[in-house]
């Protein structure tokens, strides 16, 4: 068997129910990798732990990938499960935000770290300042939860459709109490959850077959997810060694996710979601943009032919 | 003399190994011998200056020999063994980030230090000052405050910084509240040992003066607890920093140092973060040394400071 | 409150043994201070130390008691349950009418101790200062006070040194000085003059004795030297040790005026020889 | 020990009394806004029991972080990921290492900046500037660091917990190793006594108070060092995860029980050093 | 070395006054301790203190040299220059032909301090056995030395008490008793007796006499009983303060069997009498 590391971008969640679907149900194993899955949190940063040669691939969102390309990570995409974007801005209805013209002025909650690139592009899209000028939006660095919309620290807090967006819920709003903003209908999506190993890598043969089975095997858990989202679910809460998830949480994640895959096209990236992506960041503009100019060779299909 | 001809050969051999890297081409074996001896010659160097007597330029010398030959030899390492700036950044990559970064980086100085840490580091030292001072009053509360004292106050920054995140929003003071929760334990823990501090006889004294509880204090048992309490105003002064900076890792504006260092991180502009980290080291030094000094001017009598 | 002592001369012998368990001065109204089968027991790791022993003394107002006694014996003990330093284990004492502790709170107490106990973050003169910074006087006249109390120990000069700036005597004058300033009404003095030369010591033995005639403060003084004991008391409390018990009490009416020289007269001489056989008695190095 | 269980009774009585004041106040803005948006107009007893049993409240009610705790240390099997036993033994064996990692590594930092003058000045300055980079934002880097070392598990952990607790008892030992007076040294000095005897004999001793002191703060840091240090590396077990998810699911009462433990875990550890300390005062002949 | 004094009786004057600048002893080959000019100024926050002044002073094994002087004339400074505690400023000294630093080195000194600087954390046993630690002895010979010294200093059942549970005096003996117990070839004490009464004071001397005339160490002593000089020494040093200096050095020819009773003869008083002019003249109280 041979060993392959898989370095999340988050706790284990029903995010990545594919890949601990196909460690649990035998895929890898039938492929004949020894899958080791590390979880991640909020202060791992995938492409550092590449870096450091502490795993072989790794699940990250293109921008962060991109950029780490620019600064000197070589990074390249060898499969894309994920198709669309669960991003979204959400605002309490009360605020009287309905559009994004009414957004001026309002305090927002981004995630940072990387995540933050499709907002600004947004922004600049729509000409707001984000230096908390009345002219523009107060941003505030949103911490892990929606607590800050809650507690009416902020007008909106961003979301993704499969978690926060329900913790939302749970707080005690009804869906007409939200006006929510998907990043996908707004034109500024960024493609998230793909896998990206190092360039160098891909020039030895055998790598690139061992990663053409583990594509394969964790297209196929993707399926199986899919498919069966309550297994799932429980399978992920198997692995969840810090106790902390519940099962209904999970479901509901996991009908979500499920949304945003896209299992025909084998986890083959689309090239315009590419260009789109790259499009995106290189408008985010500000003094310190994501990424400078167009990046090349940031992605293969080498490793998703090799399937075949 | 001696020492001023080796610190001259040790230079050159800096500059010239750096030089020597940053050419195009491969170093070879021969040149990391060169710089492996230009090593050598560098900690020798610092032995001696650290012999030096006195107390001006020569107190300081052995510490920048120390820190420029650790800055040199990590550029040289850097940069010979073409170490990705994603992992490690070259001091000269990092020293250009700062100053390209400037006004970046005095915003989050202001951000963090002024305003988050220096109220904080008050607010927590004083509180903590107090409460020694309100258990040594009351024997009662002595008896029941300090072990609950120890359970607040030995709460986890990791676990505080969201709550004061949710209680006192996203701006500094929910950063100084987090830089209190660190520095109060720090200071209740030594101003209660130093409050123990004073001499049966000097305390019989006052007594026989019948010197109230705060005459005795104040004259005798807080000048004896002088050296404990520094001891805790200087270990606080790294530790607010740190707390200040932690803190603002669970929810913020965007600026501050601690914003700046995980944005910049996940970015993998680790030129950025170490710009950041070069300033909360030097600030928090200079933080430390200030109340060493002041140590060293009010507790001019304890042997420690008179050698 | 009178002299009670007879004039020089009026009778034989100046010098009597009172019974040994009613320590009583002839003419007490209220005494200064009155013992009454006074013990304390410390408790230590190895077993009980009988530091006093059925203690049993008056001491009138204005009197300058001498406590003479072996090593270990408990003369500092003894001072220190008179301040309230330490509670008895057994019997009672009353000072001025009160308890001891009632005594302190109304600062009747100046103390100095065995050890010069100077604080060191203050300087010589500071340190001086203390007592008279804790009773709330001015500073002019806290200033005043110290000036005047260093000189009459001959430490004018040293205000602004700090007490390791000092020699062994010198912390001890600054010692003196500090409880002479603040003018209690009584002094306890814990061996006072032992690391001072003969020469300062008969100075402030003089210093010492005008303040009292002056003041007429009542004074408790441990010494071990049995010439400055006759010279300054008006009767002297022979201790012996384990337990710390009284052994004798001489009475010694040399009368108010001590020229130094009356050290050398009969009647000292024989004061002191008594006062030496009481020690002796008590001793376990006879022989 | 008997004569203080009044006192923190009494004290905690009070503690708990404002707890639940505070949990009323600062929850009521929240629950509020929920019922409105749901309708409702509740009195104010309904209020105040809403108040003390919100799930996601800014200040949970003492009894709910009791309820929570109590069901997580006891309610699921030791072994299992949800109990909280697990993740507090996950801590404090990393706390301990940590612990044991950083104080030894305080005292011989001590003792070498105490012997050697050079030492103090080329390194001193360096130590402190290194306690003022931010560990939490360091740790990926060292974590990452130590693993192409071949370090994981524990040790990762345990050496940054170290890292942060190796400082209050250096600045404390080398404060306390100094303090001896100078009559007790000049003594050592007539007998020619080593630097090793003068150390044993002398420094030690003096320093204990000190050192106490210093273990004491240290104790206590190591526990944060461990939970920082849980953070990077996936935050997968121990009490830092808990914090973490709890906070990441919005999960406050999970927050407040993991903070609980941790306190305890803390405090327990202080109490013990409090009690060495005392120990070993007293067979040094301290005063009662 | 042989005793260099004279027998008793065999010269009509056994005391004598040495010139000023030159105190060497009569039949000196290499002095144990050799003072030149010796000169030592305190840096103060106010000004520089002369603590010695031009110390001139050559003392042959096996004497007994006594210090006496006003309070703060520099005697302990003195000391604590001949035991390397402190450096001179000026002059230069030898102690044993070799520098006070090689001296100390080798473990030449025992020095019993004016203050009794003993371990609070160690019981009294375990003080008297720290220099013995120190030197590397056995266990059982440091018990077994350590018995015996608390024993010679009256101290007996006390081993087990730590410092605080003793009166002063007994602290100042344990501290004597530390000093003895290590056998050191140069004795320098400061005062030991301070704080001992006239009994015990006595027991002492004799006990130190005896162990002078067995061991023949050389004894530097400093004390404020100018009986205790005579009684003790060969030759006593008077000095005067401010700056520090040596102003007489008076030789005391008494033979090495000194009774207690020798303090009555007229040859003794003779002694006292002069040293006290000594003490007078470089005092600042006269008048
Ligand atoms: N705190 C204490 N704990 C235990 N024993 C003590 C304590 N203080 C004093 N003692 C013992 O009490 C006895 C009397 O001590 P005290 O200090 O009163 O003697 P003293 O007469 O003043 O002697 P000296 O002349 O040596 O100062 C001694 O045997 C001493 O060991
Ligand atoms: N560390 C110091 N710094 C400044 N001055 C000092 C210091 N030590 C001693 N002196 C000064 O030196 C002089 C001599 O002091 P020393 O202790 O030698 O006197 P001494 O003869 O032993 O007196 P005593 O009999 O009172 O002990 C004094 O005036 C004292 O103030
Ligand atoms: C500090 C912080 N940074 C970024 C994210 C965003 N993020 C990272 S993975 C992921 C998937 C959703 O579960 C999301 C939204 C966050 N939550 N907290
Ligand atoms: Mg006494
Ligand atoms: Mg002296």
């Amino acid at each position: 068997q041979e060993r392959v590391n898989l370095q999340l971008k988050w706790v284990t969640q029903a995010q990545f129910a594919g890949y601990y679907v196909a460690q649990a149900r035998g895929f890898y194993r039938a492929a004949n990798l020894d899958v080791r899955i590390a979880p991640g949190g909020p202060d791992i940063a995938p492409p550092q732990v590449i870096a450091g040669n502490r795993a072989d691939v790794i699940v990250e969102w293109m921008p962060a990938a991109l950029a780490s390309r620019e600064r000197g990570v070589p990074l390249v995409n060898i499969a894309q499960p994920f198709k669309r974007s669960g991003m979204m801005l959400t605002c309490r209805a009360e605020t009287g935000i309905r559009t994004p013209a009414d957004l001026r002025g309002k305090t927002l909650g981004v995630w940072f770290s990387g995540n933050e690139y499709p907002f600004l592009a947004w922004m600049s899209r729509l000409g707001y300042p984000t230096n908390g000028t009345p002219q523009g939006v107060r941003v505030l660095r949103q911490g892990f939860n929606v607590d800050p919309l809650l507690q009416r620290q902020a007008d909106c807090v961003s979301t993704m459709t499969y978690n926060e967006y329900w913790q939302v819920i749970d707080g005690g709003f009804r869906p007409e109490q939200l006006q929510v903003f998907r990043y996908e209908e707004q034109g500024v999506a960024t493609l998230e959850d793909g896998l990206y190993v190092l360039e160098n890598r891909l020039t030895d043969a055998a790598f690139v077959a061992r990663m053409a089975r583990f594509v394969r095997a964790s297209m196929q858990g993707w399926d199986w997810a899919r498919q069966n989202p309550d297994a799932a679910a429980q399978i992920v809460l198997d692995n969840d060694a810090s106790g902390a998830q519940t099962i209904a949480h999970q479901r509901r994640m996991m009908g979500e996710i499920a949304r945003l895959l896209d299992t025909e096209g084998g986890g083959r990236l689309v090239q315009a979601d590419y260009d789109r992506t790259v499009q995106t960041l290189l408008s985010s503009g500000g003094d310190s943009p994501v990424i400078s100019r167009a990046p090349t060779n940031a992605w293969t299909h080498a490793v998703v032919d090799a399937i075949r | 003399m001696r020492t001023g001809l080796l610190a001259a050969v040790v230079v050159l051999g800096f500059v010239l190994a750096i030089a020597g890297v940053h050419a195009p081409g491969e170093p070879g074996s021969l040149a990391w011998a060169g710089i492996a001896l230009t090593a050598g010659l560098a900690a020798w160097l610092v032995k001696r200056l650290g012999d030096l007597p006195g107390q001006g330029w020569q107190a300081l010398a052995a510490p920048l020999a120390f820190g420029a030959t650790i800055l040199a030899l990590w550029e040289v390492l850097v940069v010979g063994f073409e170490v990705p700036m994603a992992l490690m950044p070259a001091p000269s990559a990092i020293a250009a980030r700062m100053a390209s970064g400037a006004h970046l980086l005095w915003q989050d100085f202001v951000q963090t230090f002024l305003k988050a840490v220096l109220a904080g580091y008050a607010i927590g030292c004083g509180s903590g000052f107090l409460m020694a001072l309100l258990a040594d009053r009351v024997p009662f509360l002595r008896r029941g405050l300090l072990p609950i004292g120890n359970l607040v106050a030995a709460l986890p920054v990791v676990g505080i910084a969201p709550i004061m995140v949710m209680w006192f929003g996203f701006d500094w003071p929910s950063k100084a509240a987090v830089v209190v929760a660190m520095t109060f334990f720090p200071m209740l823990v030594n101003t209660v040992a130093g409050l123990a501090a004073a001499g049966a006889l000097e305390r019989d004294l006052m007594r026989s003066y019948a010197a109230g509880h705060g005459q005795t204090l104040l004259l005798l048992r807080l000048p004896a607890a002088l050296p404990f309490i520094f001891t805790a105003l200087k270990v606080n002064a790294p530790l607010a920093l740190i707390g200040a900076i932690v803190a603002e890792f669970f929810g913020s504006p965007t600026t501050g140092m601690g914003f700046r260092i995980t944005t910049e991180a996940a970015r993998l502009a680790l030129d950025m973060v170490w710009a950041e980290i070069v300033v909360a080291a030097v600030v928090g030094s200079a933080f430390y040394g200030a109340m060493a000094l002041i140590e060293r001017r009010v507790t001019f009598w304890h042997p420690s400071v008179r050698g | 409150m009178r002299w009670t002592c007879l004039p020089r001369g009026s009778r034989f012998s100046k010098c009597r043994s009172a019974p040994r368990d009613s320590g009583r001065s002839p003419t007490v109204a209220e005494p200064a201070i009155a013992a009454r089968n006074l013990s304390l027991v410390f408790r230590t790791n190895d077993g009980p130390v009988h530091a006093l022993s059925d203690v049993n003394i008056d001491i009138a107002p204005g009197e300058f008691i001498s406590l003479i006694g072996p090593s270990g014996c408990g003369k500092t003990t003894l001072l220190r349950v008179i301040a309230d330093l330490e509670k008895p284990t057994g019997g009672e004492i009353r000072v001025n009418g009160v308890t001891p502790e009632a005594a302190r709170l109304a600062r009747d107490y100046g103390y100095v101790f065995q050890a010069p106990a100077l604080f060191p973050w203050r300087t010589i003169e500071g340190n001086v200062m203390l007592p008279l910074q804790i009773m709330g006087l001015s500073k002019a006249e806290r200033q005043e006070r110290a000036r005047q109390q260093l000189a009459l120990v001959n430490l004018a000069g040293f205000e602004r040194k700090f007490p390791w700036q000092l020699s062994g005597g010198m912390q001890q004058r600054a010692s003196i000085a500090r409880a002479l300033a603040f003018e209690p009404k009584l002094l306890l003095m814990d061996e006072p003059f032992g690391a001072l030369d003969e020469i300062v010591r008969d100075h402030l033995n003089e210093q010492l004795l005008k303040l009292w005639a002056t003041t007429r403060k009542t004074v408790v003084f441990v010494t071990h030297s049995i010439p400055e004991a006759v010279f300054l008391s008006t009767r002297i409390v022979v201790m012996s040790p384990r337990p710390g018990r009284i052994t004798d009490i001489v009475d010694c009416d040399l009368g108010p005026d001590r020229p130094l020289e009356i050290r050398e007269t009969p009647e000292f001489l024989r004061i002191a020889q008594r006062v030496r056989e009481g020690l002796r008695a008590g001793h376990s190095y006879e022989g | 020990m008997r004569a203080s269980i009044l006192p923190v009774l009494t004290v905690s009585a009070g503690i708990v009394v404002l707890w639940y004041l505070g949990a009323v106040w600062l929850n009521w803005q929240v629950v509020w806004d929920m019922q409105a948006r749901a309708g409702h107009a509740p009195d104010f007893a309904t209020m105040v029991s809403l108040t003390l049993s919100h799930a996601r409240p800014l200040l949970p009610a003492p009894h709910q972080v009791v309820v929570e705790t109590w069901n997580s240390l006891t309610g699921p099997p030791i072994t299992s990921p949800r109990s909280l036993v697990n993740h507090a033994m996950v801590t404090l064996s990393a706390a301990l290492a940590g612990f044991g990692l950083g104080s030894l590594a305080g005292v011989l930092l001590a003792v070498a900046i105490i012997h050697v003058r050079a030492l103090e000045r080329s390194l001193m300055p360096w130590i402190i500037a290194s306690q003022a980079v931010p560990v939490l934002a360091l740790a990926p880097i060292v974590i990452v660091a130590l693993g192409a070392l071949g370090m994981t598990g524990l040790m990762p952990k345990a050496i940054i917990s170290a890292y942060l607790c190796f400082f209050p008892v250096a600045i404390g030992m080398v404060k306390g190793l100094a303090a001896p007076d100078a009559l007790s040294r000049d003594l050592l000095r007539t007998y020619s006594a080593t630097p090793a005897q003068v150390f044993w004999t002398l420094r030690v001793p003096t320093s204990l108070p000190y050192l106490f002191a210093g273990l004491k703060v240290a104790v206590a840091a190591a526990v944060v060092g461990a939970i920082v240090a849980e953070l990077p590396t996936g935050a997968q077990a121990g009490l830092g995860a808990r914090l973490l998810a709890g906070s990441y699911f919005g999960q406050t009462l999970q927050i407040w029980s993991a903070l609980t433990v941790a306190a305890v875990v803390s405090a327990t550890l202080v109490g013990v050093v409090g009690l060495a300390e005392r120990l070993l005062a007293r067979r040094m002949g301290a005063r009662a």
